[in-house]
């Protein structure tokens, strides 16, 4: 029999504070099979993983079993410890006792101690049938795809070739440069955005490696990490039918940006109908210097300069009853620029900013705000707008300031809308043809918010700026060099490896009946061309099992989660029952 | 660029917390040579001090120790702890860096780790790392799960040093790893890039009188609450006030200490405190479920990924009670702590008796940071943090090329901006290193060319 | 086409023109509104707090007189429109309350009801094109500020069968009967409602702040569908006037008078002699009486 | 005077049975301030809409009890349909007005009012302020 040792983590008080791991220990130690049962306070720290190597060596174990976390989280570490010490990785597994365990039977700890005895048990048992396997390698073609052209794909874009590897750049408008290309000065030094810009579309221009399709999107994406294809949708000419090119790429870096929440939603700030009622990016525009007045600050009705404006942030943020539940973060701090901009350009003008928390957080972004109101004497005023409607030629804001508790009212020239930073359109479609998934908001999902900010959750797509969530300018290019360091990663290897654990073909037990081929989700089954039996495509198969559930002749199977391995963990589970 | 000797494909990286971390492990996993300086004995900076990291409570331990292991054991990161960078000379492609490392007073390349020397040690100390919170001996690694698992002595607090005493360590090392000898060694690293990522410390809130920070016990900063919720933490993860090690039924939280202050302490927002200390909040609450926790804050600044969400969750379902108004006064009463503030909604001023009170201090950078930065000739702003080439644009190139930034030695920020920023650095330097070891073999597929 | 109606307590006294022009009018538009064999007082307002069921029992009772003359119920009055409309809901969707009151009244009533205010009717059983093919006189000269008030729109996710913040359904009405409509910013504000029996001050404030606001957008009166807007608007007009200097006083309409006047029917009923703007001069100028 | 904030008193009786009664969570509120923006009747309130869920939350309901706002709240439900986080205001009035009329007795007594005032108000009008004004 194979001798298998048993590793089981304290997690801190995480999983000690509710199963009793000490019995645990015990009750494995008799198991048939374990020749080792021990616990640690922390199993992925440097002594508990010198602890499951040295006990590899010392006990010569052909099979091991960590009872910790969930494997998502340490599979990889354990498994590599494991191969440290001379053990295919594959003989590693781990007993999940702190999500399925110790987390959700915190009030029971009698039953949650005896659940994760009989939790490890199933795990040895499929230990016992485990195979040595060996991971795939795949063949990785060094170019990247960065969808949109934004500043987050242009950066991203410059950073992968400037490190010598051809990009393909699509952008869906006629344009390059996104909403920064759109706006006026930045915060918080009012540098004009058009020139951060140009610096960046000119190193785009310049790197014969960067290869840019306007009017492009992408239809279609298949295959995986190293070896996607995509079809690209051009805009035809003048109306014409679109064209489409096919590529391959090693990655791919989403960076589709965002749109804002349009006026139609604001029934209480007149809904669009009232033209002296815009929002931030409109002006922006007024402000812009290549915009539509100049750079003038006009009011649309009569083109007059307006003597007050009302700024009213949080239009459609923080609001999950009508609009969006989230803060879009950058909406402080670009009215206090465009507030101290107005006052700058029309110095008798009177500036109100009504707010409800002033949320200035970046270097010198407090101390922006602080001059918007002390030498730009624009006036903050905190309480949500509740009402704007035109009267008279004016716009008339109702408030309340919840300082002084009283209510408020300015009859303004112009009100500016900050409006809530939105997915951008087509963001939840295009998720699903990339297989990327999104929040229920939109906005695509990270692998892990605290540590794994730019990737996705599908190996080989990367995402960049506000396409992941509500971000500023700085931040946006950080994360955009960021997703490209992942490319970089990826593309400074010779062949990537794959995952072994996936599905395989008995070929005696094969009738060639076909059904696997549609209830593969990843198109990763087919025909053989002339033995009439099935075939797995082992770099597109990411072992989920469903071919498995719908051969009728038991011929696929999981390689290390056989009907042998299941048979075995179902007879410990139900053996304590 | 000197011009007859080739540029050096290695990154030399000041400062081992997840920034430092973050950026070592893209570089060494691109197949690239890292030197990696850390002050502390051990790799993983404050991050490994919290306890649950905000939004989504996961364990700070839980995420972290896989990349300080990783990092750790990587054959092309070359860990220097206990070290730090005195000297750097060169330009971009070649750099000369002296580097520190002061006695340990344990020969490293004997030591196991098995912390024998740690459980006989007699002499205990109030613990840094665990913000005085608890007690460490004289001879210590940072944590059970440091990085290296190494130990070192602590020349002011071990009796053999300060009395000429004890030698107990010395007798029980099964290796004969102990070594009072041990002088501070220095090494010449060369590389071609350099990252420097050291970080943050606290601003000092002896300077603000008001809170009795450091005179009344149960005033403690958010850092050392971190260590109270921390499972690893001296109390366990359970919350005990310092003063009598009872468990706090009234807990004040209070903002901005040292922040947004331009006359008395420092003008800008620390960025992190209003999330952390939601946390804080909360976690108080899931562990003294008949507790009371308040919040005195100016503005809430929840501005990230569910992080309105989270402050949310804090009032509604951990009945959190957020007070607007900024705390002018604590002081003691008896066994209590007692707060004098503001609620500038309702307009009325407000007092908590309170058993404990925690406070938000500004973040400030190290004071060695600027010392860096003079000898890179990196400019600073006037509170010490480094300033990158451009704000908006090149957020992590510096005025000196070759040299980047990466975390909070910029200016406040979180743990996924530092991770993102971190990882920027890395692919500036990466870009600059794949140029010099030639051209990659993809280019010689001309762009585009199966465009149908 | 016969349609189950709740006339209410104000529009049996002190409303009574409100009540006969709506009669008459839906009469000549072929609708005859059946007054409810038996109905009693709606409550006047919504219960708020979580337990008042026993304030639930009257509007129920009506709905249960409702429910065995038809399955819609046709409601003139604003107020009673709104407390009649949620009670219904409260009986539709929360069991525990449904069960409690139905022990109550000894009844097994379900929300099976549908509580429509005239208006609705007029929009979806007559509509608008069929409205204005029906009038009778030139209101083209007429200029009419809708007033809705708050117990017509709100809350939106109970009453919401117009955009609460930019309704349209009294604006369509107006403009089917051929006047124009006087676009004024406050015609969902607040007159003040009963806060007029505690703090009269307040509420001719509040209610001020439309009239003036409908003045100043042209109007030559305004039509309301609630008897104590309709009153809290109309009442206090000569001592706005001295108050606030340039202040002419506007008189407030009832929708179903506007409707019965532009149908030609004989207003002698409509008690337009009742109101304390008199509107017979404005209309006799235009020459709609 | 300064409020003594305590776990007793933020979490009272009173403040209990006014979020039993109105069915609406306060710390729910997160003081944005649109409800006294909008609010029709704001202009002769002592005490602005945010700041009567305000004193709430911090259990100080003693200051709501005396003030003119809650009999000036007139159920308009302005302040609902427009809070982000759906506070229904109107009901936590109510809650307040019901459970002080319940201690201190009707607020308006219908013997007293004016004989022209009960010869001219809609019915209606004294229906609601009934319910409102007495308990």
């Amino acid at each position: 029999m194979k001798r298998i040792g048993v590793f089981i983590c304290h997690c801190g008080i995480n999983i000690a504070g509710t199963v009793d791991v000490k019995r645990v220990a015990e009750a494995l130690k008799d198991y048939p099979g374990v020749v080792l049962a021990t616990d640690y306070m922390y199993m992925c720290s440097d002594p508990g993983q010198s602890l499951i190597r040295q006990s590899i060596k010392e006990q010569n174990l052909e099979g091991v079993v960590v009872a910790a976390c969930s494997p998502a989280m340490h599979e990889v570490t354990f498994r590599k410890a494991s191969a440290q010490a001379g053990l295919n990785p594959y003989q590693t597994e781990i007993a999940n006792i702190r999500e399925q365990v110790s987390w959700v039977h915190q009030d029971d700890k009698e039953a949650a101690t005896r659940k994760a005895i009989e939790h490890i048990k199933t795990i040895v048992e499929k230990v016992k049938y485990n195979e040595s396997l060996i991971p795939l390698s795949l063949s990785l073609v060094k170019k990247a795809l960065v969808i949109g052209g934004g500043i987050a794909g242009l950066q991203a874009a410059i950073d992968i070739a400037t490190a010598g590897y051809p990009v393909v750049l699509v952008e869906r408008s006629d344009r390059l440069g996104g909403h920064v290309g759109k706006l006026s000065g930045v915060y918080v030094n009012f540098n004009a955005a058009r020139d951060l810009l140009e610096s960046k579309l000119q190193a785009v221009q310049e790197n014969p490696r960067i290869k840019v399709f306007l009017e492009t999107e992408v239809e279609e994406l298949g295959g995986y990490v190293g070896n996607f294809t995509a079809k690209l949708k051009h805009r035809g000419d003048n109306g014409g039918e679109p064209t489409f090119s096919e590529h391959t790429f090693g990655a791919v870096i989403v960076a589709t940006g965002h749109s804002l929440r349009p006026l139609s939603k604001f029934g209480e700030y007149g809904g669009g109908r009232y033209p002296n009622v815009i929002d931030a990016l409109t002006f922006e525009r007024m402000l812009a210097p290549d915009g539509p007045t100049g750079g003038e600050i006009r009011r649309p009705s009569d083109g007059q300069v307006p003597r007050q404006v009302v700024f009213v942030q949080c239009a459609g943020s923080r609001d999950p009853e009508h609009h969006m539940p989230y803060c879009s973060k950058i909406c402080c701090m670009y009215t206090a620029k465009q507030a101290a901009l107005y006052r700058q350009r029309v110095p008798d003008g009177q500036a109100y900013v009504f707010y409800i928390d002033i949320r200035s957080q970046g270097r010198d972004y407090e101390e922006f705000v602080q001059s918007a109101m002390t030498e730009h004497d624009v006036l903050y005023v905190r309480g949500k707008v509740a009402r704007l409607y035109e009267e008279d030629g004016k716009v008339i804001a109702w408030g309340a300031d919840t300082l002084t508790g009283k209510p408020v009212e300015v009859q303004a020239d112009l009100a500016v809308l900050a409006t809530a930073v939105m997915p951008a359109e087509g963001a939840v479609e295009l998720a699903q043809r990339l297989r990327i998934a999104t929040d229920e908001h939109g906005f695509f999902s990270e692998a892990h918010p605290k540590l794994r900010p730019v990737e996705s959750l599908t190996a080989g797509i990367f995402l960049a700026g506000t396409a992941q969530a509500p971000k500023d300018i700085p931040e946006t290019v950080a994360q955009a060099s960021a997703a490209a360091a992942k490319v970089l990663s990826l593309f400074s290897q010779r062949e990537l490896v794959a995952e072994p654990t996936i599905a395989y073909v008995d070929e005696e037990l094969c009738s060639g009946c076909g059904l696997c081929i549609p209830a593969c989700p990843y198109q990763a089954r087919a025909m053989h061309p002339w033995k009439h039996k099935a075939i797995v495509n082992e770099a597109l198969c990411q072992g989920c099992g469903a071919c498995v559930v719908a051969c009728p002749n038991k011929a696929c199977k999981l390689r290390n989660l056989t009907p042998s391995h299941v048979l075995a963990m179902m007879d410990a589970y139900l053996a304590e029952v | 660029m000197a011009e007859d000797r080739a540029p050096i494909t290695r990154v030399l990286i000041i400062g081992a917390g997840i920034a430092g971390i973050q950026a070592a492990l893209d570089i060494a996993n691109s197949g690239y040579e890292v030197v990696l300086v850390e002050k502390e004995p051990s790799i993983g900076g404050r991050m490994l001090q919290l306890s649950e990291t905000f939004p989504t409570l996961d364990c700070a331990q839980c995420i972290l120790t896989p990349r300080t292991v990783e990092a750790g054991h990587h054959e092309r990161i070359r860990l220097m702890t206990f070290s730090e960078v005195i000297a750097i000379t060169g330009e971009i492609g070649h750099f000369t860096a002296t580097v520190q490392r002061k006695p340990a007073s344990v020969n490293w390349d004997v030591c196991t780790g098995c912390g024998l020397c740690q459980e006989k040690c007699p002499t205990k100390v109030a613990s840094p790392f665990d913000r005085a919170m608890g007690k460490r001996k004289a001879i210590y690694t940072l944590s059970p799960q440091a990085v290296p698992n190494k130990p070192v002595i602590d020349r002011e607090a071990c009796t053999w040093f300060t009395r000429g005493k004890c030698r107990l360590c010395e007798k029980v090392c099964p290796v004969h790893a102990i070594d009072y000898e041990q002088q501070a060694t220095t090494t010449q690293v060369e590389v071609g890039a350099v990252i420097i990522a050291t970080g943050y410390t606290l601003y000092g809130l002896e300077n603000l009188g008001e809170y009795g920070y450091g005179k009344i016990p149960d005033v403690v900063d958010g850092l050392a609450f971190e260590r109270l919720l921390s499972a690893s933490g001296p109390t366990a993860g359970k919350v005990r006030r310092p003063s009598d090690g009872k468990e706090p039924k009234q807990v004040v939280f209070i903002q901005c200490a040292g922040s947004r202050a331009p006359e008395t302490a420092m003008p800008y927002c620390s960025k992190i405190c209003c999330m952390y200390t939601a946390k804080h909040a909360m976690l108080y609450k899931h562990r003294v479920h008949d507790g009371t926790a308040y919040v005195f804050y100016i503005d809430v600044r929840a501005a990230g990924k569910r992080y309105e969400e989270f402050y949310h969750r804090a009032t509604e379902e951990d009945r959190v009670i957020y007070v607007r108004g900024k705390v002018a006064r604590v002081f003691r009463d008896g066994d209590q702590v007692v707060v004098w503030g503001s609620d500038t909604l309702s307009g009325a001023s407000v007092e908590v008796a309170a058993d404990m009170v925690v406070l938000a201090p500004a973040m400030v950078p190290h004071p060695e940071t600027q010392r860096l930065a003079e000898m890179l000739g990196i400019p600073a702003n006037e509170y010490g943090f480094l300033l990158p080439l451009d704000d908006n644009i090149l957020p992590v190139e510096t005025t000196r090329p070759g040299v980047f930034l990466a975390g909070a030695v910029t200016s406040p920020k979180d743990i996924p901006e530092t991770v993102a920023q971190a990882s920027a650095a890395a692919a500036k330097v990466l870009s600059l290193f794949a140029q010099w070891s030639g051209v990659p073999q993809a280019m010689e597929t001309p762009v585009g060319a199966e465009a149908s | 086409m016969r349609i189950p109606y709740y006339p209410g307590c104000t529009l049996s006294t002190k409303a009574k023109g409100f009540d006969q022009a709506a009669r008459q009018s839906f009469a000549a538009l072929g609708i005859e509104l059946a007054e409810l064999k038996t109905w009693n007082c709606c409550g006047a307002t919504f219960p708020l707090s979580r337990d008042n069921l026993l304030d639930l029992v009257g509007p129920v009772r009506n709905l249960v007189s409702a429910a065995a003359e038809g399955d819609k119920l046709a409601v003139a009055c604003s107020t009673c429109f709104n407390v009649l409309k949620r009670s219904n809901l409260v009986m539709r969707n929360e069991e525990d309350k449904r069960e409690k009151v139905n022990f109550f009244i000894e009844a097994d009533y379900a929300g099976s009801v549908q509580v429509l205010h005239l208006l609705e009717i007029l929009r979806d059983e007559v509509g608008w094109d069929n409205l204005a093919k029906a009038v009778k006189k030139n209101l083209a000269d007429l200029s009419v500020a809708p007033y809705y008030g708050c117990m017509f729109l709100r809350p939106p996710k109970e009453m919401g069968f117009d955009d609460h913040e930019n309704p349209q359904i009294l604006e369509n009405f107006i403009r089917a009967l051929g006047a124009q409509v006087a676009d004024y910013p406050h015609r969902a504000e607040c007159c003040g409602n009963y806060i007029a029996a505690f703090d009269l001050e307040t509420t001719k404030e509040m209610s001020y702040l439309i009239l003036a606001s409908a003045r100043k957008a042209g109007a030559d009166l305004i039509v309301t569908g609630c008897p104590l807007c309709q009153f809290n608007l109309d009442r206090w007009q000569q001592d706005l006037a001295m108050k606030h200097g340039g202040f002419r006083p506007i008189p407030v309409l009832y929708d179903t008078q506007l409707l019965g006047i532009a149908l030609g029917l004989d207003a002698t009923t409509f008690d337009l002699d009742k109101h304390y703007v008199d509107p017979r001069p404005i209309l006799a100028e235009k020459g709609l009486i | 005077m300064r409020i003594q904030l305590s776990a007793a008193k933020v979490h009272n009786d009173f403040i209990r049975k006014v979020e039993e009664m109105s069915g609406q969570d306060l710390l729910k509120c997160y003081q944005c301030g649109e409800c006294s923006a909008g609010c029709p009747a704001a202009f002769a309130m002592d005490l602005l809409p945010n700041q009567v869920i305000r004193l709430l939350q911090l259990g100080e309901h003693e200051a709501v009890l005396k003030s003119k706002t809650i009999w000036l709240c007139a159920a308009c439900q302005q302040c609902y349909t427009r809070c982000p986080k759906g506070v229904d205001l109107s009901r936590i009035m109510e809650a307040v007005r019901d459970l002080l009329m319940l201690e201190q007795g009707d607020r308006i007594v219908i013997e007293k009012l004016p004989a022209e005032t009960l010869a001219e108000f809609p019915q209606q009008a004294f229906i609601s302020g009934f319910r409102k004004y007495t308990a």
